[in-house]
């Protein structure tokens, strides 16, 4: 049994407080804890923004790499240690803007990687610029007559590229993101939990109150099919009065690290490299 | 009786240039001569004009000659950029009955090559097999066995039947060329077990093969001539080695691919050319800071932006020596002909390993597109050395990525070690890999990075020295210049001028310089690079407070030859 | 009146004989003298790859510039020189792959470029290697074992990112092209054209035949709505025995350059520039 | 009397430090003082440790000093990590009510903020001008009536109420310091009519005004510190000067829709900061064999990869010369004060226009976050000059964009022409724009858009030089350190040491030097900058021959001091 303290970094937080942040940071800790798996058998690839910082608060082991850049490195870091846990973490500037080629790629591939995009429809550490959720007309330090570029709909674009689960979260409720994670750890594939998180300082129109008085719960309708790829994708396109929670898209599908390991192969980086002789590839060419 | 042969075939993409070259080149080479094969091709998947430039040699060739002595010339377009190419004495084989645009000129042979081809009961494309044959006659050495087993070899997968017609074709090549001109070059003799132990390898496939020899486990990169075919020989054995091998999406996912594989504990590569290289300079920074081993290849072109992208240059230089921002240490090695690929890619795996930090590997065109004829017994090996790396750290949740106790290195924990986290960051960091906004582990940190480049000169290797022991002119040159370098360092001694080659494969950083020649006063000192301005030559300087008396430059992009560094140095 | 002659080049065609490319430069040549554009007005910008060399072929003015950038290449004359038709063009690896984030982006903002997408499902200008359309399994010069990575559906995406104007042609059948690409340089917003390009030399699978039994013409069909966003995505994933062909969605929305030119407006590039003295901006600091 | 007092407002992020500098520096300029501000900050939106550094003087400052005379503790860790900075015989004012941690030192003053400020009868934050309040009794001069005007501003738009209250905060804390204390550093008086004409603007502010009245129509870029608040400058602007500016999705299709708006026929920038501009550098390649003339604003800050980003260091010379593949000419300003703004960038956009290349702009946090007092009559202005740009050319489609018959620089035809069509290539190209195979094509357009740069050379202006006629000592220097680096110059010649500085602002290429002073024998240079290895020193040495005699770096991410400058003359 993992206990949660087990989890704690000593590493000072940078965020503000009342950020939405705090509450995917409690609701990855719980959902890792309930899966009963030990810190040194998780690792977290980030990029950079307030979220990306997520890593250095827990204790895991981290490769805390460029803006925009988790979706590649944590596939090289996943194929060197495809026995391990891999969650990728960042906001959406992060995953959508700068890392927009990648997450799509990243669906491609459906390696078995879980994303967790802190979505605050802004630029926090920047502070305060349009990100491609930001919603039209909103005002910020690049839009100051408003925004008008339509914002992206990361879900509808998961389902769209046959990602294997496509799943919203809310900061705001622990419980249900805890348990949103959980499965999206658990699924083999490569899982998308684009989680509502409030930014504090930045954006005054997306607030928690704002958030929870829209935000249900899908995964309580019974009557909802996730595997049905043209309901996931109207489901996915909701937004406005109601925003759903939960599990939008989830099928099973080949997983790229199966096209390459057997089941019972170690880790790449924990096997010996026993590279052939130069002279016996070189002698095909006599 | 000649010593050293260049045969020219020449035609539109798509002809089947390669496969006679290849056939060529493999005969000769087996019948015991030294061969070398350069691609002259235009950025076109069919038509154009694309040439493959063989050389044969009693002696090792490395290098083109810029004149032919026997031209093939396959079409039209062939004839009107490459007869004047054609030596005074020298031979241009055409099909007369199908490329009757112009006067035949004197040396022009007509060889009715499709007809002889459609006799020979095959269609059109055995025309090569033909062609092959003429060539082989004006050659007049007998390596019609050696021939015979290279196409038998090459058709087998097509079945029987397209080898016996493919021989048939290559014999009436052969007959088709008049008693009075046939064996017209007569090239002298070698011993056929001169061939033993001798291969065939381009130099994308000695990169390759040096890479998974060296023990490379994840490679992702994005095609790019001329670097793809690094990629794809991979590719080819990746399931045999265990290879994760992926085309990303563009060169910033595979820098990053590449580097994550790094922190994740195996050896990764990637490998592009300059355009490719551009985007992945963020990637290299990233590599800096975190510490992680990456070996990166860089194929150059012509630039900037899109350039010339089938032909060489080394206009890298400089953008692969400042690639990134911040200061960092990084390794660039250079290899000078197919015989380095395993030595140097076992050196740049090492290096990047033992030092944690990105290594380049830095090729050409001119390179990774050229055959050479690499003797086994000559080839140089590395064993295996992964530096400070660990599988297993004692203690609990104690290990500190960025320990700062034992030199500049620190020791490189895997992730998923028990009761062990590890730490990489591309922020500023703490010896636990947490970002820091300390100035003090800020200064720490820098001088531990950026201090490696010290320990690195100490390594890195002595240039070759090659030519007269006490020299009037020195050239110096680096990479893939080798084999052109060092013949005109040849040409100039027989012409009575003492000179030497001073030849860099480590291009940076540079070693403490022990010469290898005797230094007389009034010595020359003579840059020959394949770039505009003379990139290495300012780096030499710099390094060497040795001021060159003159830069012997091409970027026309085309490869430097023996021919053009003399008339430089004229000039 | 416009002439088709007023558009022929003197560049030599680099294409080998029978590529896919030359239908699709014949279409877009009959497309522009039936919208009775001449050369002038006409702004082609292009990527890198075979497809990307189009601009060359004919009489246009053309920036052909980096591998995967055309879309903000374009982006940036275009607002130079809102009143001209700018046309983008270029493979589907220029497209979904290197330039896959300003591909997604583009659509966000729906300024008025039309993107023609020659896509061979096949990186042809370095000689066959997979491209983001490969389909699964196919052999190719980096997929010796059969592509793993799920080919993405261009449409797909460009509907869940309400891209105002998604279109697919087929470079086999000159008349539909030329329609389609016509359509989709009237409409005002971002159009996408995705063409079925047969490479006859890398990609052996989807050949002219190869298609030719697949396609259909579905705006032949008028019970079909393109304005109908889930339908649409239905339409736009269709994919096996039958592709259709012809647009799969269209809407109005918002263009880029209304939000900053009024009608009456020339083109920047042909301003005045008028810009307001050093000494009259500083004066606000005192 | 004092003439020279620094001023430090330390606390946690979000607490509003700077509102208490922008204050108390607006007051002291409208007093007639010159004053310059730095912001030391960290990576945080709230909480950590953030310093506004303002320093007030009776003549003109471009630097800091490294202690305070004053420092206003916001919180704990303000005094934690701030209380070793202040100066013997200064004081650390903090709200002893709240901040109880220790116990208080000589010199320590508290002042009961949060009180005044409730008392005030306005919320926590006027806590700020209570402070400000304190430091001005501190500070003795009397700039009351010209604090009041900036508070009123300051507040305007919250009401009258807030007004109102802020001021009775601020009176609070002018009474709050004790008579015995209060004008402890009674500041020497100045004339009131030296504040005509002068203003109060950052180097962001700087560098987007002098953009935009340098006639900038297009901005496309991607948020980085410390270069966001140029594009955030630009964006409140574009309305109101019909500017395009759009926040690109990643800093690639900034640049590239750049140069797309370039080739256009517009005016267009982009701005970012290394790692951003890593990512740029295809493109910069793309606008030098295109010759699209494009303005790329850097502001650096301390690599590699994520680095220290709110710090500053002036390290990314080196990947600003190389970037970008290939052979081709570029030009590298570098502004020393935000008075340099207008001229720096009119000459930016003219120099890009007339060789149609691409030129950059490099400064760095330490001066795009610096407030700056900037004489309006001193400021420098550069009028517009397009260069070769047409409208219209006579004639059938007959236009040549890269025609080489009038030297290196063809005449620019805007697309949109009625009758000609506009081809700009990325691939080695034909005068026409087509692309090309011609070897002799490649080197007259090689030796075209890099033979640009001698030309440049002839047009670049002079190092400008500071200090003693007959130096024994030249400091060598370029960009954000000029401040430092002339305050550094006055206190060798007042401690008898005859020292000059050679501050270079065109960076490169670098014009042929006179040097402005009287060369003597034994005369020693010294490189300063704001870096690890020197990146600049490197360039100067190379260009002039000269051999620094030691180089003084700063690479801790603080900016370089006059202070820091003579410790490292003396070690
Ligand atoms: C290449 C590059 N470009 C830009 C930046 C600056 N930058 C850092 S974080 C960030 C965006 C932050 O927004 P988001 O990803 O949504 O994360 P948040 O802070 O909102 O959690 C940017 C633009 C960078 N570090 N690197
Ligand atoms: C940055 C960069 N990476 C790679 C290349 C090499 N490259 C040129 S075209 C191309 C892909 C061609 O495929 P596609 O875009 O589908 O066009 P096609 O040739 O099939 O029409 C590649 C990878 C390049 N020119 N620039
Ligand atoms: S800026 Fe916003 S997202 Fe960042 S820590 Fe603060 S509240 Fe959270
Ligand atoms: S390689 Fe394929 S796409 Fe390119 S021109 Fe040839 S047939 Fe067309
Ligand atoms: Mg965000
Ligand atoms: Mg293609």
């Amino acid at each position: 049994m993992v206990l949660a303290s087990a989890y704690n970094s000593t590493d000072d937080n940078a965020w503000c407080p009342g950020c939405g942040n705090f509450g995917v940071l409690r609701a990855l800790k719980q959902a890792l804890v309930s899966l009963n798996l030990e810190p040194w058998q998780v690792l977290m690839v980030s990029g950079i923004g307030q979220a990306a910082k997520i890593p250095h608060y827990l204790k895991v082991n981290c490769f805390n790499g460029l803006h925009g850049r988790s979706m590649p490195a944590a596939f090289g870091a996943k194929m060197a240690n495809h026995k391990m846990t891999v969650i990728a973490a960042g906001g959406d500037g992060d995953a959508y803007a700068e890392g927009g080629n990648h997450f799509v790629h990243a669906m491609r591939r459906n390696p078995d990687i879980t994303y967790l995009v802190h979505d605050n429809q802004i630029y926090g550490l920047t502070k305060g610029q349009a990100s491609p959720t930001t919603g039209l007309g909103t005002l910020t330090g690049t839009t100051p007559f408003g925004s008008v570029d339509i914002p992206e709909s990361p879900l509808a674009v998961a389902v769209a590229m046959d990602c294997s689960f496509v799943a919203r979260g809310f900061a705001g409720d622990l419980e249900h993101l805890s348990k949103i994670i959980g499965a999206a750890v658990k699924h083999r594939g490569f899982s998308l939990v684009d989680i509502l998180q409030p930014c504090v300082t930045f954006n005054k129109v997306n607030t928690y109150q704002w958030y929870k008085e829209r935000v249900y719960n899908l995964d309580e309708d019974a009557a909802y099919d996730p595997k049905d790829r043209t309901k996931a994708f109207t489901k996915a396109l909701e937004w406005g009065d109601r925003i759903p929670t939960g599990i939008i898209y989830k099928h099973e599908r080949p997983v790229f690290e199966d096209s390459i390991f057997k089941p019972a192969d170690k880790s790449l980086s924990r096997q010996p490299l026993n590279p052939p002789a130069p002279l016996e590839l070189l002698r095909k060419y006599a | 009786m000649t010593k050293d042969i260049t045969v020219g075939i020449s035609g539109a993409a798509g002809m089947g240039m390669q496969s006679i070259s290849f056939t060529l080149a493999k005969s000769f080479l087996r019948a015991g001569y030294n061969v070398f094969v350069w691609q002259d091709v235009m950025s076109r998947i069919r038509g154009g004009n694309n040439t493959s430039i063989i050389r044969i040699s009693t002696s090792p060739v490395n290098s083109i000659k810029e004149s032919f002595d026997v031209l093939v010339a396959l079409d039209l377009l062939a004839i009107k950029r490459n007869a004047l190419k054609v030596k005074a004495g020298g031979f241009l084989l055409y099909d007369g009955e199908k490329q009757r645009a112009e006067e035949p000129k004197a040396g022009w042979i007509s060889v009715p090559f499709e007809k002889l081809a459609a006799e020979a009961g095959g269609d059109k494309i055995m025309m090569n097999s033909a062609a092959t044959g003429a060539v082989l006659a004006l050659l007049g050495a007998d390596v019609s066995k050696e021939c015979d087993e290279v196409i038998a070899e090459l058709f087998s997968k097509k079945g029987e039947a397209a080898v016996t017609a493919n021989l048939r074709a290559l014999k009436a090549g052969i007959a088709a060329v008049t008693p009075g001109i046939s064996g017209r070059f007569m090239l002298a003799p070698t011993l056929k077990t001169n061939s033993k132990n001798k291969v065939l390898v381009n130099g994308s496939e000695a990169l390759g093969l040096g890479a998974v020899s060296a023990g490379l486990k994840f490679y992702a990169g994005y095609p790019m001539s001329p670097a793809t075919s690094i990629m794809e020989y991979v590719a080819a054995k990746s399931r045999e080695f265990g290879i994760v091998m992926e085309q990303a999406e563009d060169e910033i996912a595979a820098i990053n691919m590449a580097v994550g594989a790094g922190y994740g504990g195996v050896r990764a590569m990637t490998c592009t050319s300059g355009g490719g290289f551009a985007l992945m300079t963020e990637g290299v920074s990233l590599a800096g800071m975190t510490e992680t081993p990456v070996v990166i290849g860089i194929s150059q072109r012509p630039g900037p932006a899109t350039g010339f992208p089938t032909r060489t240059e080394q206009g890298d230089l400089n953008m692969t020596l400042f690639a990134g921002h911040g200061d960092f240490a990084r390794v660039i090695l250079a290899p000078s002909s197919a015989a380095d690929g395993p030595v140097i890619m076992g050196r740049a795996f090492n290096l990047a390993e033992k030092y944690q930090i990105p290594v380049f590997v830095l090729s050409d065109q001119y390179f990774n597109d050229s055959t050479f004829s690499v003797d086994l017994n000559k080839v140089k090996t590395e064993p295996v050395d992964r530096g400070k790396l660990l599988l297993e750290f004692s203690g609990n949740y104690n290990y500190k990525r960025y320990d700062l106790s034992d030199g500049r290195v620190s020791a490189r924990l895997i992730p998923g070690a028990k009761d062990q986290v590890v730490y990489a960051d591309s922020d500023e960091h703490t010896e636990e890999g947490h970002i820091t906004e300390s100035a003090e582990i800020r200064l720490k940190m820098l001088d531990k990075r950026a201090g490696k480049l010290a320990e690195l000169a100490k390594v890195m290797e002595q240039p070759a020295y090659y030519g007269s022991e006490k020299p009037e002119i020195v050239l110096v040159s680096w990479g893939s210049s080798l084999g052109a370098v060092t013949e005109a360092v040849d040409m100039l001694n027989v012409s009575g001028k003492s000179a030497g080659a001073l030849h860099f494969t480590d291009i940076w950083p540079l070693p403490e310089m022990k010469p290898g020649f005797k230094i007389s006063s009034g010595l020359k000192y003579i840059g020959v690079e394949n770039n505009y301005s003379g990139q290495f030559a300012d780096i030499f300087e710099k390094h060497t407070g040795i001021k060159f008396s003159k830069r012997v430059l091409r970027y026309d992009g085309h490869p430097l030859t023996a021919e053009y560094i003399i008339r430089g140095l004229e000039g």
